[in-house]
């Protein structure tokens, strides 16, 4: 939409994208497209993360844990409206969570498998059971499966979002804008914006161009980093944060050439992590060396175990009898994944390791070849869902990995206390990396380009939401 | 003519020449020497991997000799028999409908542009240039068919034909000794200008990541790569956009040169 | 001395880039109301002084000289074009030859003539629909009032070629250009254009600058003839000067090839080369007459036993004619030629039988048209050894019957049979037999040639359909190579090095090589030139007599047929409408179709005589 | 004529017949399926089993195609798996988005192209016709995309004229409407003008060499105004083809331009649908965009017997 003059910028915002939701209907399509605008801003959870990655109360105003780390009590918050005029209930969320059971599509809907039952003694308390005892349950419901419905909001769910939150969709052009409208019945504090706009912008230097002539005011997640540089000036701020994402050099660990580990160790070495980075995706972003993102609470800088090393990479190459065969790196067709292809493939081919690059496009063919016929022996993509390790390193998942030891690590530590679980993590996390299960290239930015005089912009994105409840004009 | 046919020169030798020699390894990466402007050492100056642009337009009019012969060929193998055959059909009273079923088939493949069949094929098989050139050929098989028939048409209408068949030619015979080197002139004209046309579209698909894909360098590519360093590097796509622009423009005066030469008209003037 | 209507002087073309003039130093003159022929071989420059008077030189030809034009002060040539846009169609206007194609195909004929009353505002804008009638009716166009409507592709050739002389004179030019308006048309329509030129140009009183390659045309329309010859003018004079004490060489070759009822001591037509003997047109017509046969009669020696060849054509039907009266006068026909006997009950070499060829209009997914009777009931025979001519104007149906009769064709009833083949059930073999007997030269000398072979594949053609081997196949084509007077580098060479004379040798001796029996002529020598003309008929002659050929001679020209032929066929709208020897359907026509087409064929004896 | 009509209309209704086999045919030939990409990285096999019975993609391909055939005849393209949406008012919403994109464009074109290929005739040897024909030559070199890029960098990151991107509907604002239009119009029209020059160019010389306007000059007419009384209509006769040829694959060509102006164009929604193996949208865009190339060629095949009367008579 048009900037305007200084008066109107003062309420309203126009913000892009890279995704864009085909629908709007998180529990039968997956992806980030459609939690990165619903979550926290139509949709609200009991609980929400922070930006340092703790939980926060949100519709729950307060949560007890039994001693028996089993049942959970919540205290709903009072007021709170759905923007159909409805009064948020216990029986909403009971509603809604067993309904994550029951209805959903989208495969996160896993994530409530271990609650066993869901109580309402009164309209705003909620009594939830587990199986057993879990640490990221809670954690998990900061996610889109903890997202809270009306018991008559979900008839259209495609093209209709009824929530609690601070804002309501106006009008939602599939494929280009989403507009969204303060409510005026907001339960929680008000946002300062009246109006956002989120446009999407399959081109990066499409959206860095309307940025640039003023057309809109903030760039979420710029997808050409390179880019970044043309906005070094007072006119606008370049915000680099942190997200869930992990690039994944990923492996095919049950089958083909990386079955053998020194295969595996040879990649290792051969890859020049920073100048991945560098040339990749301009120096933004972190080395990490895991699968856990800083912002999680069993993160460790791993990114000492595998150090580049050519020669050993080479002598590995030779430990495994490989000769010169070509393994299959299928790419799927993203920018960073494309740009990343080319400088590994040629470090990799340094020390004899030639890939046969074959692009995929995404997500369509990538995920039926890839990722579901596991046709593949080395692929790269970003890891984007929060706290995915133990979901990308099980057994059946595309990569292949051996997960007997892990998984029994895992299911102490979930169990366990809270301090159990941050360190079994931490030592599946190691023991991942150690077996070179695959590479850990970087953790993907979250870079933001705005004007100058926007404030609250989230520097790190942690959960699936982007928040433009704490957006405002300066 | 001259000037299309060097410019055409210029990019075969251009792409002959990579085979033996270029001045860097296509994939030869070199973090710190990236994001260069022309020098001696790269005379077009670097990608942002530190790869040679000089190098990779040298590796991209191979690509897009490829396209172009591969694109034209299977045109050319497919829609000139077809207009051919249908001529031939159409001056047998009995064969008339024949004419029309293919001509209409032809018509419908019209329907399907380039670009279509492109966005279509690169699902079926995934995007590469395989997909690409075939899906271009087949879009410039009509315009084949479409002057081959009217060619052949032409030929078979005239007085030599009718002598022939009056010297008791078969009409297979009459196809080869007389239609095809008569409508050779035609046809290779149609074919300097659909060559013009894939590599157009070759630069378009892969502008669209539907053409060729990485790690294989190609013109279309690296204008599409170079977009997000236009304003800070903007000879990464001054390179590539100069070298489509002379094939293109190569192909159509040569083109436009082997029109004048073919051209019946001009025969009859130097006759 | 009254100033003259036009003066060129010294004018001289040369076209950019190139060295010599195309056109030398040309200068004459014409006076109001004077008519003028300007003759000369194709190439001679006659267009190009034509299109200098119209300012309508081609950009890349520059001229030099001094044009200059009754009515304007100043060297047309310097004029710039908006000036000669005044002047044209105003005091000067041009017909030109192409009658197909001079007329935007867009735009009704009505509107294209009230065009050019507008531009000159000549007539008031109320009175030019009238005016436009008036011309139409002026130069005889039927049905004036709907033929306005008409877009040119609903004209006949003659039609279009009316509308343009509409055009010319629309606004009372003072001089009138015409450069060959009727080599497009038909003898008959030819005939009528001529008339109205002539009529119109009277009628007000313009001056004539007729350009033609046809002396008869000439003889009978203009006063003096101008004669060009490779870009020069090479003589002026009366009409009755020029042909009968032409001075210059090209004028008397050209006079002597273009006279087809006179021969050379060996009987053969005068050309260029052998034109010193011939003595000019005769006056009278039955000398010219006698003189004819006597050629024939020496040329022809054992080849008049056609008696056979004209049956009672019973079935013959023209429409307004009595079918029965073309079996008399052909039996007639005949009687009168001696020393036939001996061929009198032989069967003869071709039978056709009630032949029609109807050709559909396109069904299924095509467009629909009505269909076309081609050939509507034919019935003639020829037998071996026979000369016969076919005439009959554009469309009779000519080409579609020797079509039928090479197996070409197949016809839609009848029967047709060569020797003993019949050809409309013929097997392919049978056909390919009979086309090894029955060879066609076709009318266009650079169409009959596939321009991409060299003359030695050419002529070999239907050598390698009959499978001769390689090393006969050469042997034979040299052979056949110098009996049409070729020598043997043409062999190597492509058809678009060779004059069309040339050319047409080519096409004789890539017929003859099969040695046929039958030689069928389309139109061989309509596209040629005069003097190349004769060269290629006397060619024809002495090979017909040479490999005894049966010969079918296809022509709207009379005057050839004439020449050549014994027996004559007449056809028009696809049938027959009347047959026999020769010289008894030209002394004594039945048929009023006939009598037209005999009257309109320019002669330069009768056009002489007239104007003398 | 009405029976030419009658035979052009049953050759239109075969070739649609035909072109949507073709068109169902190839869908199916597309792998991964719209169940798979819904449900994404987390999908377990059964989920994806029973999403795409729920989507009817496990019913038989004949029966599938009747369903679809006959909704479309009832202007019902169906309903996308993708989107929940019906992909009718998609298809007439982008539709309407490249319609106005490439009729503008090829108009613009034509005003461009036809005053200076007339003039590049007219003037054939002097140095602004051959400056114009080169400079036709090396527009036609030039991919339409660079040239959007260029644009967008001078006219709207350089001197702000123009918004680099977006679309905005006419009812929202015909100023803003126009304002977007400029530059992706511009960016197209301009080669596309490129090309209809050199065409109009050697239509127009082809056309000075006709006897007819020897014919016109000789009435009185000059140069010049012959050209413009007699040749011009006659030359639209192949201008028009050309044009008719270059609109059919500008619907489909404009995609570059859609993507880089963000436009909401019928190529974009076809990659888009493409990309969602959003197969009931993709089969529905390629036929409406097949419908539109053959109407094209109908409203050519009628226009030239319109112009000329040639054709209309032997029709
Ligand atoms: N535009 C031109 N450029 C170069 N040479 C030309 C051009 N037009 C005509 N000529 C040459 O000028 C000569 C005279 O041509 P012109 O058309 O006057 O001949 P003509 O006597 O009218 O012949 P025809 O009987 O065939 O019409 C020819 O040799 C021809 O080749
Ligand atoms: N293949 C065809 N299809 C339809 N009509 C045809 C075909 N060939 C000839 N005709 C028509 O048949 C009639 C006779 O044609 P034909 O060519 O035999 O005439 P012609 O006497 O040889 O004329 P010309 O002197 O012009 O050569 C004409 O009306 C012609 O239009
Ligand atoms: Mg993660
Ligand atoms: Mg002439």
């Amino acid at each position: 939409s048009d900037s305007g003059d200084d008066a109107e910028q003062k309420d309203s915002m126009s913000v892009a994208f890279t995704a864009e939701p085909v629908n709007l209907d998180f529990t039968s399509t997956s992806g980030v497209a459609i939690p990165e605008a619903l979550m926290e801003n139509v949709y609200e959870s009991l609980v929400r993360l922070d930006g340092d990655g703790e939980i926060q109360p949100a519709l729950a105003k307060d949560w007890t844990l039994s001693d028996d780390r089993k049942t959970y009590t919540f205290q709903l918050q009072d007021g709170v409206k759905f923007s159909n005029g409805a009064d948020l209930t216990s029986e909403d969320v009971k509603f809604s969570y067993e309904r994550v059971q029951k209805d959903w599509k989208n495969a996160l809907k896993s994530k409530m498998d271990i609650v066993k039952s869901i109580d309402t003694p009164d309209d705003s308390t909620v009594t939830i059971e587990l199986k057993k005892p879990s640490n990221t349950w809670l954690f998990n419901l900061t996610s889109l499966v903890g997202a809270v419905f009306d018991t008559e909001g979900t008839k259209d769910l495609a093209n209709e979002a009824i929530g609690t939150g601070p804002f309501e969709i106006e009008k939602f052009t599939r494929g280009q804008t989403i507009d969204f409208a303060a409510r005026d019945d907001y339960w929680g504090e008000k946002p300062a914006l009246k109006t956002v706009q989120f446009k999407y912008f399959k081109d990066a230097v499409s959206a860095s161009n309307a940025l640039k002539s003023g057309e809109i005011d903030l760039v979420s997640n710029l997808q050409a980093p390179e880019l970044a540089g043309e906005f070094q000036s007072d006119d606008y701020q370049i915000v680099s944060g942190t997200t869930n994402g992990e690039v994944v050099l990923s492996m095919n660990n049950a089958d083909g050439i990386f079955k053998d580990k020194k295969a595996r160790e040879a990649v290792m070495y051969a890859i020049d992590r920073k100048a991945v980075l560098d040339t990749a995706w301009a120096g933004y972003g972190e080395l990490i060396g895991s699968m856990v993102p800083p912002t999680d609470p069993y993160y460790e800088d791993l990114t000492g175990v595998w150090k580049h090393d050519p020669e050993k990479a080479k002598q590995l190459v030779a430990d495994a009898g490989i000769k010169g065969e070509e393994f299959s790196f299928t790419v799927p067709n993203l920018p960073y994944a494309k740009a990343i292809s080319e400088i590994v493939s040629a470090q990799l081919e340094e020390v004899g390791l030639k890939a046969n690059i074959e692009t995929q496009e995404f997500p369509a063919v990538w995920l039926d070849k890839t990722f579901t016929e596991h046709d593949f022996d080395m692929s790269v993509i970003n890891h984007a869902e929060p706290r995915d390790i133990l979901t990308v390193f099980s057994n059946d998942y595309y990569i292949g990995y051996d997960d007997s030891t892990t998984k029994k690590i895992a299911e102490k530590a979930d169990t366990g206390t809270e301090e159990e679980y941050i360190s079994g993590m931490k030592e599946i996390a190691k023991t991942i990396t150690e077996d070179a299960a695959s590479d850990f290239l970087f953790l993907f930015p979250n870079l933001v380009i705005a004007k100058s005089d926007i404030e609250g912009i989230p520097a790190n994105r942690v959960s699936d939401a982007f928040k433009i409840a704490d957006l405002s004009w300066n | 003519m001259i000037i299309g046919a060097c410019l055409v020169l210029l990019i075969l030798g251009l792409a002959l020449v990579s085979f033996i020699w270029t001045p860097y390894d296509p994939s030869e990466i070199d973090p710190a020497a990236r994001l260069q402007s022309g020098s001696l050492a790269h005379p077009f100056g670097t990608d942002r991997f530190g790869r040679d642009t000089l190098t990779w337009v040298m590796y991209g009019a191979r690509i897009t000799l490829l396209v172009g012969v591969v694109a034209v060929a299977i045109a050319q193998l497919i829609g000139t028999p077809i207009g051919i055959i249908a001529a031939l059909f159409a001056k047998q009273p009995w064969g008339v409908w024949i004419d029309a079923v293919i001509m209409r088939a032809n018509d419908i493949l019209l329907a399907f542009p380039a670009l279509l069949l492109a966005i279509i094929f690169a699902a079926v098989f995934s995007p590469g240039t395989g997909p690409a050139m075939i899906a271009v050929g087949i879009a410039a098989i009509p315009g084949f068919a479409r002057v081959a028939r009217s060619g052949t048409l032409q030929v078979l209408g005239s007085e030599y034909v009718r002598a022939a068949r009056a010297s008791n030619r078969r009409v297979p015979a009459i196809a080869a000794v007389h239609v095809l080197p008569n409508i050779a002139g035609m046809v290779i004209v149609q074919a300097s200008v659909a060559f013009a046309i894939s590599v157009l579209a070759e630069a378009g698909l892969s502008f669209l990541g539907l053409g060729t894909q990485a790690p294989v360098p190609s013109w279309g590519r690296m204008l599409q790569e170079s977009q997000q360093f236009l304003s800070t590097h903007p000879e990464l796509a001054l390179w590539p956009g100069v070298f489509i622009a002379l094939a293109v423009l190569g192909f159509n005066l040569l083109g436009d040169g082997l029109r004048d030469r073919f051209d019946p008209k001009m025969e009859a003037k130097r006759a | 001395m009254p100033e003259n209507l036009l003066e060129v002087d010294g004018l001289t073309i040369t076209p950019a880039g190139a060295e010599t003039p195309v056109l030398h130093d040309v200068s004459l003159s014409l006076a109001p109301g004077e008519r003028v022929g300007l003759i000369g071989e194709s190439g001679s420059g006659k267009s190009l002084t034509a299109q200098s008077v119209m300012g309508l030189l081609p950009d890349e030809l520059h001229a030099r000289g001094h044009v200059q034009l009754q009515g304007h002060h100043g060297n047309l040539l310097d004029a710039n074009e908006k000036t000669l846009a005044g002047l044209r169609s105003d005091i000067v206007s041009m017909v030109f030859q192409e009658p197909m194609s001079a007329l935007n195909p867009l735009m009704r004929i009505g509107d294209q003539i009230a065009e050019v009353l507008r531009i000159h505002g000549k007539a008031p804008r109320a009175q030019i629909p009238a005016r436009v009638g008036a011309l139409l009716t002026d130069v005889r166009m039927p049905d004036p009032d709907s033929a306005r409507f008409a877009y040119p592709h609903q004209m006949s050739g003659g039609q279009r070629q009316r509308v343009m002389l509409a055009i010319a004179l629309a606004n009372s030019p003072q001089l009138l250009i015409c450069d060959e308006p009727t080599t497009a048309l038909d003898v008959t329509v030819q005939r009528h254009m001529l008339d109205l030129i002539a009529e119109r140009v009277a009628a007000v009183h313009a001056g004539l600058l007729f350009i033609t390659h046809d002396l008869a045309v000439v003889a009978g329309v203009c006063d003096r003839v101008i004669v060009m010859y490779q870009g020069r003018i090479v003589e002026t004079g009366t009409v009755t000067e020029i042909f009968t004490d032409p001075q210059h060489e090209y004028t008397r070759g050209l006079l002597a090839s273009s006279d087809l009822e006179a021969t050379d001591d060996n009987g053969r037509l005068f050309t260029l080369r052998t034109a010193l003997s011939y003595a000019g047109p005769v006056a009278s017509p039955g000398e010219a007459d006698s003189k004819a046969a006597h050629a024939g009669a020496a040329g022809e020696a054992g080849a008049t036993n056609q008696n056979d060849a004209r049956r009672p054509a019973g079935e013959v039907t023209a429409p307004g004619n009595t079918a029965h009266g073309n079996g008399a006068s052909g039996n007639v026909a005949t009687d009168d030629d001696g020393g036939a006997a001996s061929a009198k009950d032989s069967v003869p070499l071709i039978d056709v039988t009630d032949v029609t060829r109807v050709f559909k209009g396109r069904g299924l997914l095509g467009r629909r048209r009505a269909d076309v009777t081609a050939l509507g009931g034919v019935d003639f025979s020829v037998a071996a050894g026979e000369r016969l001519g076919i005439v009959g104007e554009s469309g009779s149906g000519k080409s579609t019957l020797l079509n039928i009769l090479s197996g070409l064709d197949r016809p839609t009833t009848g029967h047709v049979r060569v020797g003993d083949i019949r050809v409309e059930a013929a097997s392919s073999q049978a056909l390919r037999t009979l086309r090894e007997n029955l060879q066609i030269v076709f009318q266009d000398p650079f169409a009959s040639l596939d321009p991409r072979m060299r003359v030695a594949d050419i002529v070999a053609e239907p050598l390698i359909a009959a499978g001769v081997d390689k090393d006969e196949r050469m042997s034979r084509v040299e052979e056949m190579i110098a009996a049409v007077d070729l020598d043997a580098h043409s062999l190597g060479r492509y058809p678009h090095q060779f004059s069309g004379g040339q050319r047409q040798r080519i096409s004789i001796a890539r017929a003859l090589v099969t040695r046929p029996q039958i030689l069928i002529a389309d139109e061989p020598v309509s596209a040629l030139d005069v003097s190349v003309r004769a060269q290629v008929l006397n060619l024809l002659t002495d090979l017909v007599d040479d490999y005894a050929l049966t010969l079918l001679f296809v022509s709207h020209d009379l005057g050839v047929v004439k020449h050549l032929c014994s027996q004559l066929i007449v056809m028009k709208d696809g049938r027959i409408v009347e047959s026999g020897a020769t010289e008894d359907i030209y002394a004594n026509p039945q048929q009023e179709y006939t009598r037209k087409l005999i009257a309109a064929t320019p002669n330069l004896t009768d056009a002489l005589a007239s104007s003398g | 004529m009405l029976n030419y009509a009658l035979s052009r209309a049953i050759q239109f209704a075969l070739s649609l017949l035909v072109a949507s086999v073709v068109v169902f045919a190839l869908m199916s030939l597309l792998p991964g399926n719209a169940a798979q990409v819904a449900l994404g990285t987390n999908a377990t096999p059964e989920a994806v089993a029973a999403l795409e019975a729920q989507y009817g993609l496990d019913r038989p391909p004949v029966i599938r195609y009747f369903d679809w055939v006959g909704g479309m005849l009832g202007g019902d393209f169906g309903t996308s798996y993708v989107t929940g949406a019906a992909i009718t008012p998609v298809i007439i919403d982008s539709v309407q988005v490249t319609a106005i994109l490439v009729i503008a464009a090829i108009l613009l074109s034509i005003l461009i192209a036809v005053p200076l290929g007339t003039f590049a005739a007219l003037e054939q040897r002097s140095w602004i016709g051959v400056t114009i024909s080169a400079a036709s030559q090396i527009g036609i070199a030039i991919p339409n995309f660079l040239a959007a890029i260029i644009l967008v960098i001078i006219f709207s990151l350089t001197l702000g004229w123009f918004p680099s991107q977006g679309w905005m509907a006419p009812v929202e604002g015909i100023g803003g409407f126009f304002l977007r239009l400029v530059l992706p119009v511009v960016s197209l029209a301009l080669v596309q003008a490129a090309i209809l020059t050199r065409y109009v160019r050697s239509a127009v010389l082809d056309v000075m060499r006709e006897d007819y306007i020897r014919t016109a000059r000789a009435k009185g007419l000059t140069r010049t105004k012959a050209l413009f009384a007699h040749g011009l209509r006659n030359a639209a006769i192949p201008v028009i083809t050309v044009a008719g040829v270059q609109l059919a694959t500008l619907l489909v060509g404009a995609v570059i331009i859609e993507q880089i102006f963000v436009l909401p164009g019928i190529g974009s929604e076809l990659v888009r649908a493409v990309a969602n193996r959003d197969l009931v949208a993709v089969q529905g865009i390629v036929m409406v965009l097949v419908l539109l190339v053959l109407i094209i060629n109908l409203i050519v095949d009628i226009l030239v017997p319109v112009v000329d009367p040639r054709i209309r008579n032997a029709a």
